[in-house]
């Protein structure tokens, strides 16, 4: 019995040359154009980011076909700890030297956000080492190039942008293919698949197949049946909107059951917006405890690790918000322009002032034998005290505790230059006393060091390093 | 002397073993079987809530595609199977990778549960999927398809499994008493859609252990499940809002006994109920007992006595349940 | 210097040692009769609260099963005991390894506070189950059977043993006295009953060791258990009702002092006498003071000072009291 | 430089070695002696509040029973101390091996401490009980029996030590006194006695520190326990009461301050203070403090802010001080 | 300019380097000096309010014991920095670890606010004390004696450190002056040791900022406590009396982001501005203002989310303002 190999749409359709890949003109000519000039290029590799299904593997592909480059491929799939990457930066190199006449060869490390942080320990950096080092072009792909991963393939890799397909393009390419299959296709039903891909070729023509291959023809009916709508999640407006709204119990608590925003954001949320949406302050006081309450639940679960709890907490949040404007219920309707949290907005600047203040408190507290809660309570204050009033006396005790210039920034606040200058000024005067007695300097750092707590050497260091690099900058 | 648990198990002893015995779910089942036909696929990916077939249907699939011989050409990892990141990099890919068997069109690789994997074990399994699609074909089953990595969502026809309707459940039940000549009264088989939400899986089980009692009545099903009839519990809240306080304990009292309730189990169930439409208070006041459950419930949970709290549970609704008729 | 513990226990010198012997749990007992009948019988599950019966039904329907040398088939392990699953897991295996003769059909596992175990651990046993069910069954028991995961009940036979009524824990309790030829008052086998709260193993070590100090009276019977008298206990409260703060709380510290009772133990006490005919007060009060008193067992439980709280409980129920008083 | 322990501590130096010189708990010391007069006793468990003479009363029966060499067949354990149940296991089983002089009818293990076990550990202890009960017996101590699970209480004979009274332990203070030629005022010796709550032990500690300090005066008591005098105390109640709220907190800060004292401290001194006749308010006052001091201290306990809670305590009372004067 | 002294923080300066530059604290210094002398000690347990001297002799006895080269033989904790009672165990091994010169007798161990630890890491504690004691003293630092477990306390001796005299503090700051050349006036030296409550070390501090500003006269002196206490609170809590909740609300989220101050923080600097001048409220209102903190400072003990906690109390006060302005 004989048959023939059946291959999914996806594949049996997908680009063989780089103008079959659509929509991506900008992306296509630079990537073209840096191949070109290789290696005289600033940066040797590039990293393709966009979502998934526009056609980043597909262009690489589709360029090693049409222009004959012979693509050595690293995925998620593979393992890619340090000596992995190695062995492929190896094989390139050396295949290169004995076949010198022989294809031209292209690195393609796909799907970079994908090397785990466990189970592929040390890949990153061995990706930045084979960049810095290749004989060979290199293509990287990822979804998110925000992704925390990437961070140290910025300097060395040049992003290019993919887009979402248009849905006209998409529209196209599913016409193409019933045309290629022979199937009849509704404009409706295509319609329907292609809005529900947003913008993904390669889920518009999987779903495709799903709905017409085998009979022979694409009917809305049947698209609809088979692939039922995406579960349309609320954003943070309408949940609120709908929250606040809610006269009922239930209603209130189905309001977070389909909504984009998790309890955590919830409650962020309200914490902005109650004041906004309630103006009798009796009713923003019982909303404000309602949330109160709830923030307790969720205290509780973390000390007694029962999650059970987490229901009464989004009670709380939920129907107490909701049914806290008792005495002007006519606010529940009223139309509120909410505003997306400044929690969020400013929870990493509280999150680097406070690790500031962690580390300068530390620093105190080692000088002083104290703790660090003591250090922050009761010294820092005067500390910032005679920062505010007096820079020259500043900025002698930060060069004496080897305070950073952004601890500097904490204390004094816009007195800061002031400090900073002053801060110059001894330097200077160091330097100046340097020159003219080599051995009483040395003497005198000496010193210095040895006032410096002997456990605190890395952050001395770093202390250091910013000095250093702030005296180069302002002088 | 020994039985399979198959034949044990009333939950696989009836799970359907080709699609053309799938009573649910009819339209998907219908694409599922021209994809048989066709002798072609695409990847997939089956999401919906527990125990509306997806699992029986990818097997049924898989069966129906290569007949009884079926599991030779079927790589089957389910949630109590190790996937972490290098299962997916060695076992999966060395299935998906190595040659076919002469007449078959594709193998078929079914990640039950694969919500549940992480981030990375997906990242993985991404390329995997394409480089070799010509031999392999991946069924994904999932409860959330959110929980699926956009990447791999892109890489399949995504079929949404929904919830079985009241009457289908109930007629399937029905039907396996017929099978297994026991006596089923209609309200029983309703308790039991009731507490399965739907999952068949699940209903089937409490069938099965509720048939063991004799009988499938209501009270023999709330009893095997260890659930109180949410009737009574009910009647409790009414009781102590009625400020019929030492009646209400009493009745709580029987409850825990007869169905061997715990305190956590009770106040679970009490938060089921305050919401419901069947017991007739204030909106407002809704939240006021939820609280006050949940308080009582992190007290158990930080070691407090079981009926000291509760009674206390109760206490506080009688006063509340005074303080709104005063108000009246 | 040896002498056998069954001999001094009264609990378990009077423990049935046949089903034909057990007065209680009639249906269950039948159920379990005819398993002995037929020589076979599913995975079973007790649940109950304590002292209703499940462990001797599980030791009798052994006994019934197998003989005199019943112990030789039979393995009791105890699930809190048992230093994890892997203990379980060898213990089992080694036992189930060992030959059948030839008319014994099957080996009993009997694994008290199956409920003990984490939903991990009874996954494992789940496994277990599966894997020796050709010779061995398994009797778990539970006090809730809710803590039991679903796919180990439902590979179980359930049964629920009931709380024993007071005039069977009573008339128990009279014909061990009238065995042992000992002295007993009515009033003092209610005390009993009412401090076991319905655990006859319980009830029966209180009735050994009441008899061991002469006779079974009430005042004998809150001496061995170190409890305060009831009426005592009143006492304190009607004392804090009337506002007479003081004194009810030095009473409270004589009771504390001369019995040795810790706060939990006096909250537990007063607990019981809310709901005592004897406490002559009106019933908004008892609802008062059941909700306080969950309040204070809550921060007693988190570590706070007994002492400190218990006042703190008088001053609430004597601020209560003059507000009564003054309404009226 | 090394020194024994027993000479520098009056509470050891002056603890009875033999039963005979104990001066409390009569019946019990009498019980015990028959035992050694028979060379034979049960287990034991031996409660009551600290400081009553429990520990005391086990080494002196192991004293009595095996002579001067007792510590050879005594191995002493606190239950709080050793690391889980295992290693109590394997130091009674290494004790318990070790051979026994044809002489010795058993050996003695003494577990103080036995109700800080958990139930689970407790029940450990049980089976270890048992399994060496033919070569030794287990003196169990505990403040309340109520926290030993049933199984081991009927297992055990009990002793309850109670409370010692207050003219015992003053009297047994006076006589240290003498012994070591020290002067001492009869008020001290009460203050001694009210701060230890009866607690012997803790009672001849303070003795032995405000010895050091020169005599046995009341002021002296008060300083070495780092309490406030009662006197300062009082104080800021009556200015709180007087809403002389910044007034009362300053005072509060000094006392924390000069004292070292902790909130915690602070509560139980006012605490002390409601039921003294030296502090002049009403006695609805008194009341109120006490619910207050109970609700501050739990959230003390919780791990709140000692200064803030207490201002927030200093407030509440300068507003009921407000309110009840606005009424009259 | 000489930069090696000035940059120093004085509380650092002129801290005594050893015992015999102390000057407060007589009577444990010289029993710290014996310890000296006989290059032996027990563990000690320095107990008192902060700023008393308590960690400088500490490390003055250190200095005297070992001389110039100390630290080498010395380890300093800090039981609220570090992670947990493992982290210590773990510091004190590798420390005791090390061999000792010959005539170094013992290594010392510091544990500075040992009184932070919970009472289990406690227990852990006194077992480290244990294990390492042939080699190691340990010195624990605590403000509340009463807050050390028993166990501990009595096997260090204790020093009670008491509160410093005015006249003590002046005198030493006096001097101090003189020392940096700084004009200083009596009633400015008063004010500081009025506002720092007889804590040394935080009297130096405000000295040094004081002088900071030119000369310490009492206007510098306020100046600095203004500056370390920024108005931000006050007017925060003016705001939200005047009922301008939004926006008091913003000011807190400026503050919480400029100072990175966490809800504890602010609260204690709320609490600080009840008893200022400067916030413009009646009495009756800081009252309410204290209570309601209290409350607020529990929940966030209990709670998760510094803001969300702040907001509501800023809630509550907006609504009381709003009450009183309708009032008047």
């Amino acid at each position: 019995m004989s048959h023939q190999l059946k291959i999914p749409w996806v594949i049996k359709y997908r680009p063989r040359k780089v103008e079959d890949v659509i929509n991506q003109e900008e992306a296509k000519s630079k990537v073209l154009e840096w191949l070109k000039k290789w290696p005289n290029v600033t940066k040797k590799a590039l990293l393709f980011y966009g979502p998934p299904g526009c056609g980043k593997t597909s262009l690489v592909e589709a360029i090693s076909n049409e222009f004959g480059y012979e693509l050595l491929e690293m995925n998620a799939s593979d393992f890619r700890r340090k000596e992995d990457i190695e062995r492929v930066a190896v094989r390139a190199s050396t295949m290169q030297s004995l076949f010198a006449s022989g294809k031209k060869k292209l690195i393609l490390l796909d799907e970079v956000d994908g090397v785990a942080n466990k189970e592929d320990v040390g890949g990153l950096e061995a990706i930045e080492h084979l960049v810095k080092v290749t004989k060979v072009p290199i293509i990287m792909t990822a979804n998110n190039p925000w992704d925390q991963k990437l961070r140290i393939l910025r300097d060395i890799a040049e992003f290019v942008q993919f887009r979402k397909l248009e849905k006209r393009d998409l529209m196209k390419l599913l016409h193409r293919i019933c045309n290629a299959e022979n199937l009849h296709c509704d404009e409706d039903a295509l319609d329907y698949i292609v809005s529900r891909a947003e913008g993904d070729a390669r889920a518009a023509i999987n779903d495709l197949q799903a709905v017409g291959e085998g009979f022979g023809e694409v009917t809305l009916e049947r698209a609809k049946a088979i692939l039922r709508p995406r579960d349309k999640e609320r954003d943070p407006f309408e949940t609120l909107k709908l929250l606040f709204s809610s006269r009922y119990a239930w209603q209130a608590r189905n309001a977070l059951s389909q909504s984009q925003l998790d309890y955590e954001q919830l409650k962020l949320w309200l914490e902005e917006n109650i004041p906004h949406q309630y103006t009798d302050m009796e009713d923003v006081l019982r909303a404000y405890e309602a949330l109160s309450k709830s923030d307790i639940y969720l205290g509780r679960i973390v000390k007694s690790g029962d999650w059970d709890l987490l229901v009464y907490a989004m009670d709380l949040m939920t129907v107490g918000v909701a049914l806290a404007a008792i005495n002007n219920p006519r606010d529940k309707d009223k139309w509120t322009k909410y505003t997306f949290p400044q929690r969020i907005s400013i929870m990493s600047k509280l999150k680097e002032v406070r690790s500031v203040r962690e580390d300068l408190a530390t620093i105190l507290a080692k000088h002083l034998h104290t703790s660090a809660s003591t250090a922050k309570s009761d010294v820092l204050p005067i500390l910032k005290a005679m920062f505010v009033s007096n820079p020259e006396y500043a900025a002698k005790l930060a060069i004496g505790l080897g305070l950073s210039e952004k601890m500097i920034e904490i204390l004094a606040g816009t007195n800061k230059q002031a400090i900073l200058d002053y801060y110059r000024k001894v330097e200077e005067l160091l330097e100046k006393k340097a020159s003219e007695a080599l051995a009483g300097t040395k003497k005198l750092k000496q010193e210095m060091k040895k006032e410096k707590p002997e456990t605190e050497k890395g952050k001395e260091k770093k202390n250091t390093k910013d000095l250093f690099s702030f005296t180069k900058k302002s002088g | 002397m020994s039985i399979t648990t198959s034949e044990l198990l009333w939950a696989e002893k009836y799970r359907p073993k080709s699609l053309k015995e799938m009573v649910n779910q009819e339209d998907i089942v219908k694409r599922l079987m021209k994809f048989v036909e066709e002798r072609n696929m695409p990847h997939v990916l089956f999401a919906g809530p527990p125990g509306t077939g997806k699992t029986t249907a990818a097997l049924a699939l898989a069966h129906d595609m290569y007949g009884e011989d079926w599991r030779r050409y079927v790589l089957e990892l389910n949630a109590s199977d190790e996937r972490g990141i290098a299962v997916i990099r060695n076992k999966v890919k060395e299935f998906a990778r190595s040659k076919l068997p002469g007449d078959i069109p594709f193998k078929i690789v079914i990640l039950d549960e694969a919500d549940n994997m992480t981030a990375d074990a997906q990242q993985a399994l991404r390329r995997i999927m394409e480089m070799f699609v010509e031999t392999t074909r991946f069924i994904l089953i999932a409860n959330y398809a959110s929980k699926i990595i956009d990447p791999i969502q892109s890489r399949c026809a995504a079929f949404r499994f929904t919830q079985l309707r009241k009457e289908d459940v109930v007629a399937r039940l029905k039907w396996i008493c017929e099978q297994e000549k026991v006596i089923c009264y209609p309200d029983g088989l309703e308790a039991i859609y009731e507490i399965s939400g739907g999952d068949l899986r699940k209903a089937i089980n409490i069938l099965q252990a509720s048939a063991s009692l004799g009988e499938v009545t209501v009270s023999n099903v709330y009893k095997v499940v260890g659930l109180a009839h949410p009737k009574e519990v009910r009647e409790i809240l009414n009781l102590a809002f009625a400020s019929k306080f030492i009646e209400a304990r009493d009745r709580l009292r029987d409850l825990m006994v007869t169905y061997g309730l715990s305190g956590i189990d009770i106040l679970k169930q009490m938060h089921r109920e305050i919401f419901s439409a069947d017991l007739k208070i204030p909106e407002d006041m809704r939240i006021v007992i939820a609280d006050n459950i949940g308080e009582i419930q992190f007290r158990l949970v930080e070691g407090a006595d079981d009926e000291i709290q509760l009674t206390a549970l109760l206490a506080r609704l009688s006063l509340l349940g005074k303080k709104l008729q005063s108000k009246s």
